[in-house]
């Protein structure tokens, strides 16, 4: 073991309240220690060089550095010492300045403090192995799920970046929640005339890969290497085939609900969700089907002129490579029915969420843009709206803020005084949240320009009477009871993951929260990476989140991806877990602790299970190592022993 | 022969005290789960003349971990320098006197002697085994009563074996008649703490007589029959008690003991062959990793190794491995039906080129 | 098996190692290094004898101490050679030592080959990997004494070119008229111009004969079982074909227990064995 | 009465508590020098048993700090820690150990002048608690305590 | 007897041996067994000398089907075995017993000497004229046992249901002594205590949540703990790692203790530490073959710890 130790008097940062040359002196009757100096500026030029000398002249197999922080310069000397002809990882630098010369005037406690840190350091090194990364090979291949704006706007810049791109969308179409948008706030602009285009340009995209009516059914690998089974479901039309004609739909004679329409409208068995889908193909719901629910019809088979109808399709795995993820999941909204039982639980029909009221104000929607209410029909002249519904509200376990309430309900009590100008809006609300660009602005119009009334406060029962739904609420600003006879009632329901969220975290093995949102990396600095390398967010599924916001995301997740991808390996850290195989009692909880997923069972031959780590995954927390009884797995460069030395010396 | 009265034995405790030996005696250990032990004695501490010790007297030979010699690296003109410095036996080296071993104790010890007294050049003559050795005094109390784990009439003279024993007490009314067997016993009986008294000896216990004749050969003859070794151990849980507990297992371990990394001590340390570490080897091969291989080689070197190299069994049919055994497993039980199986061929070979 | 003189270990202490300096380190391959170690004590130094197949302890403090076989022969009295083979706790931290490195040692202990019985004969040598580290000492005694013996034939293997240990020697063997020495190795490779193919094979293909010969025989377990089956086909004997054990030891000297083969102690009663020996013990390796 | 020649090992992740310390020398706050920290990625690399050893080595009191819970690098670090921690703590007096002689807290990488604070108390009440002849200091051979 | 007899060899027909206990002649207590055919069945015993946790045989019969006759309490081992997925609950066949209290057969054999037999019925044991109360004589962890009805069982011998649980008994013994001690008085005890650890691992072996067993950190080098000399604070840190590791995990069977040669009360930790985890996490091993070990999950918002000073 040939140890040097180097001192850094770091001008008189360090020499003024610690004695170097004692530290040295002392550093030279260590085990081992076959070199030490003291230098008055190691991180120089010549004090870098004088390091790499003596590694050369005296065959140094391993150094301490004692110093500065490793925060600050353990790269620097990491990199000196490789220069040096050294592993990297055999340095080992001790805090004497942050920790000691700057904390200790007094210059005998600071040097004997100096020389217990460096003998900790001098123990620590020889137990320290050689440490190399591992490299990757990297995929360059990027998997999007979900095709909302978020997919969308991920998908087209990875792709305008060359990166090949599968997207994946569980419904028939893409373009997601803001498809079904009349107008987006703050400028009214209409979102399908800046949506759609997008769309088709997926659709167009030599890079982009499109899969609907699929979802991801098993993930295998690692960042650089994901392989991911993708099941496309049945739905009865060859979509190589279908010309979107929409002849079927006309001709079927099955009635089905409008899950584009928030169930507005009526759709058939067979259909095409909206005239702007993409791709613009037809599927059957055989639920809802007369071919299947009663075993005879085959009409839409009869007329389909392009012959894409095949009932006997099933269900498809497509399987592909990819060296990232970016999850785009987005979000649906809260089932209000179930827990507000004053507001008739869904009994009154004139009681809608804002998404139906959304469709019945699109031009697109089952009324043709004419805002009708759905119990007659009738335009409706007093609209009541009501904010944080499954938001902001304790009493249904949903204490978080939807982020978008506020403006959508505000967009909306414009939109309905624009459609029908001598209606009258009123909104309870509990406070305006219009922190965004141009967005306070937009919500004092509503009240200034169009004449919303806001009425601080809870709706706290709304029942019918005589064809008005009587609403009945506190202003708490008046401080007095408020009673409207309402034409139509709009609940601004929140945010809430979408379904099957977790199951689809515990595929990807990235975590989520309470309520199902996935977890970023880290709140500040890690926006939109996850605890799984390679797999990033984008939008509301990692949190409720407007347009903009969900389009920025989309965008930084799409460059991350790039940056990734363009390298053709990945080198992984090499301060990660390694499993003792010979002494694996396979009882994994090691795998129970990891954050990352890092750990799989491996077969030995013979048929013993032992833990074994995926360097690309590990981030060397180390909750392993504790978690493991015989310490069979260790962090390399932290094991057990080294830490034990180092606690045994400083105490001697 | 001579005659001590109960309450002289204290006396006789204490007066060998006063001359300088540190004095043994089987007591119960406070605040244990009624735990006899071979403890230190002095004046005024109850001694248990009723109950077994759960471990042995060899501890007082054979310490369960002692320093071999201490080294220390040192920086010195020439660089730095390894000095390494010889322990002497530490523990029990000067007289020792224990009292209240059995007559199976003493005779371990002769048994031990065999392989770390053996004459030089055939084997080894262990310094601190044999200072200690000469050091000790034994004081044995003969047994009128047994117990059914007891089996030492199996092995020569059972109750009634002198070897080993310096001085044996052989309880009467009142008191004890002492016979002494050495002349460091018969100086013992001689002291004035005892009397004369024409006393009988009392009749001693008679221990159970397991058949050992033909063993030696026998386990060998079954080597290679690992299911029975395999039948005969499935209870156990290959824990180290009855090696520690035996009053002739002398497998030892040898390690560093580090005080920082430039001083340590290097000792040895009561090791049991029953541990999977025990043969483990670097490499991660181990030639008995089952319970089975780790039983049979016990078994083995009691039976069979020892006697054809020391012509000595290693038991003397103590019990203390039947009653202390946590998982209720009886050596005479495996013994007898060792004895009772049919032999199998094999050799070293076999297994060598089957592997 | 003949009883050797066995000076070098501390008479009253046998437990104590001796200090000693480390004054060359070899790199054979990657993962085998030979180390040349001298007695600190110049009067040991000066006494040390041995025969070949007696083994040493080497002990790095703090890690333990490990057994090895001796390398070097007994006519090289400026220093023991030890080859060490990288396995385990104590194996790394000899394979940090450097030239000056202090170390302490234990040797020798064990038998040696029983070489006096042996004269006139002619030899076989059959070494596999670091199994070569005894029989190096072996051949180099036999050629030391080179008139007292027969024919010599040695054959060494190694799975690679670079597994192979001992260049210099090898070179040195092939040089001689004196010794039929063949090295091989397991399948072909770029960088080598010699023998290919399994020992056992080669051993076969030169058809050493049996009569009035001896054979001895170190390597890896399944490199032993080959070739004894192939020295079976020559027409070996089992009292003319020896072989050296290894087991897990930690005193040397019979007495801590756990390296035993039956009755048979691998420290005192081995390392060496005949093949006949092997045979009565219980199947137990 | 008090000892003033204590010993204790600080156990700091790297990202928050040790950059927190180093924070705390940049801004040149004085310390008692009592304290050897070693550093570790995330206090989910404590395993107790380094706590255990070190008082048995003879560390006067032992100081673990990582990120605040939910700010840990490694999402769950500090979690896992807070359990392993505090039954680590409620355990030490039935292993004869003052439990003032141990403590863990989060310190963030901004909290310099808290982490001097945190010194600076737990250095004292260490001082506090080995000082009333505890066995440590009535028997130096047996370290633990 | 007739119905355990019988009910072993029900399961017998379905599993490849069945754990159980026979009467040992020599020690005249109960003694583990493993019944592979209904004749060996036929020496089938249980009574209050069953003391051992057979569940300690389950993780070295991994690849077998195994039915065991288990007390409540060797059922949690089972049940925790199964929670920390070491064994499959599909390869083993519980068969509950009533258990009437397990005599501490250390004490008894000090009572009556080693291989008398113990007669245990109504509230006294007895041998040849020597009697003992029952309470005096029973596992510490029998007097307030909350466990006695088996968690889980797919056959049950007398009644499992509704037995009579012992009641809680007031600290005595050393239990008393220790809980009133000082933490130095405590750190003299422990110092004593582990003076006599011979370093047997007998404590280690009879635990059935101990699956490391031959590559335990109590004896490794690496990772290097404590050292393998017989020694006060060499042995105390052993047993420590022990203790430690069994953090959550320990369903208080109190083999360990009973193991021990040499008498060191280790449930006095153990029982400290099984407490403290259910307070704060409200986990008890061995109650629940679903539940996550304490210690290998958290709850970020509800546990507390750590912060000022």
């Amino acid at each position: 073991m040939r140890i040097g130790v180097f001192v850094c008097q770091c001008g008189t940062n360090i020499a003024a309240t610690v004695a170097t040359d004692r530290v040295v002196e002392a550093a030279r009757a260590m085990l081992g220690v076959i070199h030490a100096e003291s230098i008055q500026y190691t991180c120089s030029d010549p004090g870098q060089r004088a390091i790499i000398d003596a590694i050369q002249q005296k065959d140094l197999t391993r150094v301490v550095m004692a110093g500065c922080s490793p925060r600050m310069h353990e790269t620097t000397f990491r990199r000196a010492v490789q220069r040096g002809g050294m592993n990297p990882f055999m340095l080992e630098m001790v805090n004497i300045r942050e920790h000691c010369s700057w904390i200790h005037p007094d210059i005998d406690q600071g040097t004997l403090k100096a020389i217990d840190l460096v003998r900790k350091g001098v123990a620590r090194v020889r137990r320290q192995a050689p440490l190399s990364g591992s490299t990757v090979p990297v995929t360059r291949a990027a998997l999007v799920i979900g095709g909302g704006v978020a997919g969308i706007q991920a998908a087209l810049d990875m792709a305008d970046a060359g990166i090949p791109v599968t997207l994946v969308e569980k419904g028939p179409t893409i373009g997601g929640n803001m498809a079904r948008l009349d107008k987006t706030f703050p400028t009214l602009d209409c979102s399908s005339c800046i949506l759609t285009p997008r769309m088709v340009e997926v659709k167009n995209h030599d890079n982009i890969k499109l899969i609907v009516n699929a979802e991801v059914d098993q993930v295998r690998g690692h960042i650089g290497s994901f392989e991911v089974d993708i099941r496309r479901k049945a739905t009865c039309v060859i979509e190589q085939k279908c010309t979107g004609c929409m002849i079927c739909q006309e001709k079927c004679p099955s009635r089905a609900p409008d899950e584009f329409n928030a169930g507005m409208g009526e759709s058939k068995a067979i259909s095409i969700a909206f005239p702007q889908a993409v791709p613009l193909v037809a599927g059957l719901r055989k639920e809802h089907c007369r071919q299947f629910v009663k075993g005879r019809c085959g009409v839409c088979q009869k007329v389909c002129p392009a012959d894409a109808i095949d009932y006997e399709q099933e269900d498809e795995i497509v399987s592909g490579a990819f060296g990232a993820v970016v999850v785009a999941t987005g979000y649906d909204l809260y089932d209000w029915t179930g827990s507000y039982p004053t507001y008739g639980m869904g009994r009154y029909p004139d009681v809608i969420t804002s998404m139906q009221y959304e469709r019945l104000l699109s031009a697109s929607g089952p009324t043709g843009g004419h805002v009708r209410r759905p119990s007659d029909g009738a335009e409706p002249q007093q609209v009541v709206f009501i904010s944080c519904i499954g938001s902001r509200d304790e009493s249904v376990g949903r204490p978080q803020c939807c982020s978008v309430g506020c403006m959508y309900t505000a967009k909306q009590a414009i939109l309905t005084k624009e459609h029908i100008p001598d209606s009258q809006s009123y909104i309870f609300y509990i406070d305006i949240r219009a922190a965004g660009k141009g967005y306070d602005e937009f919500s004092r119009r509503a009240q200034t320009e169009f004449g919303a009334l806001y009425i601080r406060g809870r709706v706290g029962k709304i029942y019918p009477r005589g064809g008005k739904l009587i609403v009945m609420g506190t202003d708490t600003l008046a401080g007095e009871q408020v009673e409207i006879e309402a034409d139509l009632v709009v609940l601004a329901t929140g945010l809430t993951a979408a379904r099957g969220a977790g199951e689809l975290a515990r595929k990807l093995n990235i975590s989520y929260d309470g309520y199902e949102f996935f977890t970023e990396g880290h709140p500040k600095l890690k926006p939109v990476e996850t605890n799984t390398g390679g797999v990033f967010l984008a939008g509301a599924c990692q949190g409720p989140k407007d347009i903009p916001a969900t389009v920025a995301q989309a965008s930084a997740a799409a460059a991350k991806v790039i940056g990734l991808l363009s390298r053709g390996e990945l080198e992984t850290s090499p301060v990660v877990a390694a499993v003792d195989r010979n002494r694996c009692v396979g009882c994994f909880k090691c795998r129970d602790v990891c954050p990352y997923g890092a750990v799989e069972q491996e077969q030995l031959p013979g048929g013993r299970a032992v833990a074994h780590v995926i360097d690309s995954l590990c981030q060397g927390c180390g909750l392993c190592n504790v978690a493991c009884p015989p310490s069979t797995i260790s962090l390399k460069g932290y094991t057990d022993n080294q830490l034990i030395a180092e606690v045994v010396e400083v105490l001697r | 022969m001579r005659f001590i009265a109960s309450d002289g034995l204290p006396r006789l405790l204490e007066r060998l005290r006063e001359d300088g030996a540190e004095v043994w005696a089987p007591r119960v250990v406070r605040d244990t789960l009624n735990t006899v032990l071979f403890s230190p004695w002095s004046e005024g501490d109850e001694i248990e003349t009723g109950a077994y010790s759960t471990l042995s007297a060899k501890q007082l030979v054979l310490p369960a971990t002692e320093r071999l010699f201490a080294y220390r690296y040192r920086l010195t003109a020439e660089g730095e320098k390894i000095e390494i410095e010889a322990a002497g036996p530490g523990m029990h080296a000067g007289e020792t006197v224990v009292f209240g071993a059995r007559a199976c104790d003493a005779k371990a010890l002769g048994v031990l002697d065999a392989l770390f007294l053996s004459t030089p050049g055939q084997s080894y003559n262990d310094p601190h085994y044999r200072t200690r050795r000469a050091g000790l005094t034994v004081i044995t109390l003969a047994c009128t009563t047994c117990d059914s784990a007891c089996f030492c009439s199996s092995f020569g003279a059972g109750p009634a074996e002198t070897a080993g024993s310096d001085l044996i007490l052989y309880p009467v009314g009142g008191g004890y008649l002492a016979e002494g067997f050495s002349d460091r016993g018969r100086e013992l009986a001689a002291l004035d703490i005892f009397e004369d008294s024409s006393q009988e000896k009392p009749a001693l216990a008679e221990t159970a007589v397991l058949e050992l004749a033909g063993l030696e050969q026998k386990l060998l003859d079954i080597f290679d029959d690992l299911d029975f070794w395999r039948g005969a151990t499935e209870q156990c849980l290959s824990c180290g008690y009855c090696t520690y507990a035996c009053p002739t297992c002398h497998c030892f371990n040898i390690f560093d003991e580090m005080q920082g990394d430039r001083d340590g001590e290097r000792c040895r340390s009561w090791d049991a062959c029953m541990f999977y570490t025990y043969t483990l080897e670097t490499s991660g091969h181990n030639p008995r990793p089952e319970i089975a291989h780790r039983y049979r080689n016990r078994m083995g070197h009691k039976f069979s190794y020892y006697p054809a190299n020391q012509g000595e069994i290693l038991c003397t049919g103590c019990g203390r491995c039947i009653r202390g055994c946590p998982a209720g497993v009886d050596i005479r039980e495996v013994l007898k039906a060792a004895a009772a199986r049919p032999a199998t061929p094999g050799g070293a070979l076999q297994q060598e080129t089957e592997s | 098996m003949s009883t050797i003189p066995k000076k070098g270990i501390n008479a009253t202490t046998p437990l104590v190692p001796e200090p000693a300096t480390v004054v060359a380190v070899i790199q054979e391959t990657p993962a085998i290094r030979t180390y040349r170690l001298v007695f600190d004590d110049p009067a040991l130094m000066a006494a040390f004898m041995f025969a070949p197949g007696q083994i040493g302890l080497i002990s790095i403090f703090g890690a333990g101490e490990s057994t090895f076989a001796i390398s070097s022969p007994p006519s090289q009295k400026d220093y023991i050679q030890f080859s060490v083979m990288r396995t385990g706790a104590v194996t790394s931290a000899i394979h940090e030592l450097a030239e000056g490195d202090r170390v302490a040692l234990r040797a020798p202990l064990g038998c040696a080959f029983p070489v006096d019985s042996w004269k006139e004969k002619d030899v076989i040598i059959a070494g596999g990997g670091i199994g070569m580290a005894p029989l190096r000492s072996l051949l180099m005694h036999l050629l030391d004494n080179r008139g007292d013996f027969g024919r010599i034939q040695a054959f060494y293997g190694a799975r690679t070119p670079a597994d192979l240990c001992y260049a210099e020697d090898r070179a040195a063997w092939e040089a001689r008229a004196d010794v039929d020495f063949i090295a091989a190795i397991d399948a072909a490779h770029p960088d080598w111009s010699g023998r290919v193919g399994l020992l056992p094979g080669v051993l076969e293909e030169e058809q050493p004969p049996a009569a009035g010969a001896v054979a001895v025989i170190c390597g890896p377990p399944v490199m032993i079982k080959f070739t004894l089956q192939s020295l079976e086909r020559l027409g070996f004997g089992d009292q003319q074909i020896f072989t050296t054990l290894e087991r897990r030891m930690k005193c040397g000297i019979g007495l801590c227990g756990r390296c035993n083969v039956g009755p048979k102690y691998v420290c005192t009663d081995g390392p060496v064995f005949t093949l006949d020996e092997l045979r009565r013990l219980p199947a137990e390796l | 009465m008090s000892k003033e020649n204590v010993k204790i090992v600080g156990f700091l992740c790297n990202w928050c508590s040790y950059a927190g310390a180093d924070m705390a020398g940049t801004a040149r706050i004085r310390q008692p020098a009592q304290l050897r920290i070693v550093r570790l990625p995330c206090t989910g690399r404590v395993d107790p048993l380094l706590i255990l050893k070190a008082f048995q080595e003879g560390a006067d009191g032992v100081l673990v700090s990582g990120c605040h819970p939910g700010d840990c690098h490694y999402n769950e670090g500090n979690y896992h820690a807070r359990r392993r921690l505090e039954v680590l703590a409620r355990m030490l007096p039935a292993l004869g150990i003052d439990p003032a002689r141990f403590h863990y807290t989060w310190v963030s990488a901004s909290e310099g002048a808290r982490w001097a604070e945190v010194v600076e108390s737990f250095t004292g009440q260490v001082k506090q608690a080995v000082g009333g002849g505890s066995v440590s200091q009535t028997n130096e051979v047996d370290k633990m305590v | 007897m007739d119905d355990l007899i019988a009910t072993i060899k029900q399961v017998l027909a379905e599993t490849d041996m069945v754990l159980g206990w026979t009467r040992s002649a020599a020690a005249g207590v109960a003694v583990p067994a493993r019944f592979h055919t209904p004749r060996e069945a036929e020496a089938a015993v249980f009574d209050s000398t069953c003391v051992h946790n057979l569940a300690v045989h389950l993780p070295r019969l991994k690849d077998r089907r195994v039915g065991i006759v288990a007390k409540g309490c060797d059922v949690k081992s089972i049940v925790q075995l199964i929670a920390e997925r070491e064994i499959e609950r599909d390869r083993v066949r519980v068969i509950g017993v009533r258990c009437p209290g397990m005599v501490d057969v250390k004490k008894a054999w000090r009572c009556f000497g080693f291989g008398k037999k113990v007669e245990d019925a109504g509230g006294q044991v007895a041998m040849e004229g020597k009697t003992v109360a029952r309470e005096e004589i029973l596992l510490a962890k029998c007097r307030g046992c909350r466990d006695a009805v088996p968690v889980i069982r797919d056959a049950a011998v007398g009644g499992v249901q509704g037995q009579s649980v012992a009641a809680a008994g007031e600290l005595a013994g050393i239990r008393k002594r220790f809980a009133s001690m000082s933490v130095d008085e405590r750190r003299r005890f422990w110092r004593d205590q582990f003076s006599r650890c011979i370093r047997c691992y007998a404590c280690r072996e009879a635990c059935p949540l101990c699956f490391c067993r031959d590559v335990c950190a109590m004896q490794t080098r690496e990772p290097h703990w404590t050292g393998g000399g017989v020694d006060a604070r060499q042995s105390e840190m052993a047993q420590l790692i022990r203790i430690s590791h069994m953090a959550g995990r320990c369903t208080g069977c109190e083999e360990c203790e009973r193991a021990c040669p040499v008498g060191i009360p280790l449930m006095l930790l153990l029982e400290e530490q099984n407490a403290l985890i259910e307070e704060l996490f409200g986990y008890r091993a061995g109650t629940d073959p679903e539940a996550t070990p304490p210690l290998l999950t958290f709850d970020a918002g509800k546990d507390a710890g750590g912060g000022g000073l």
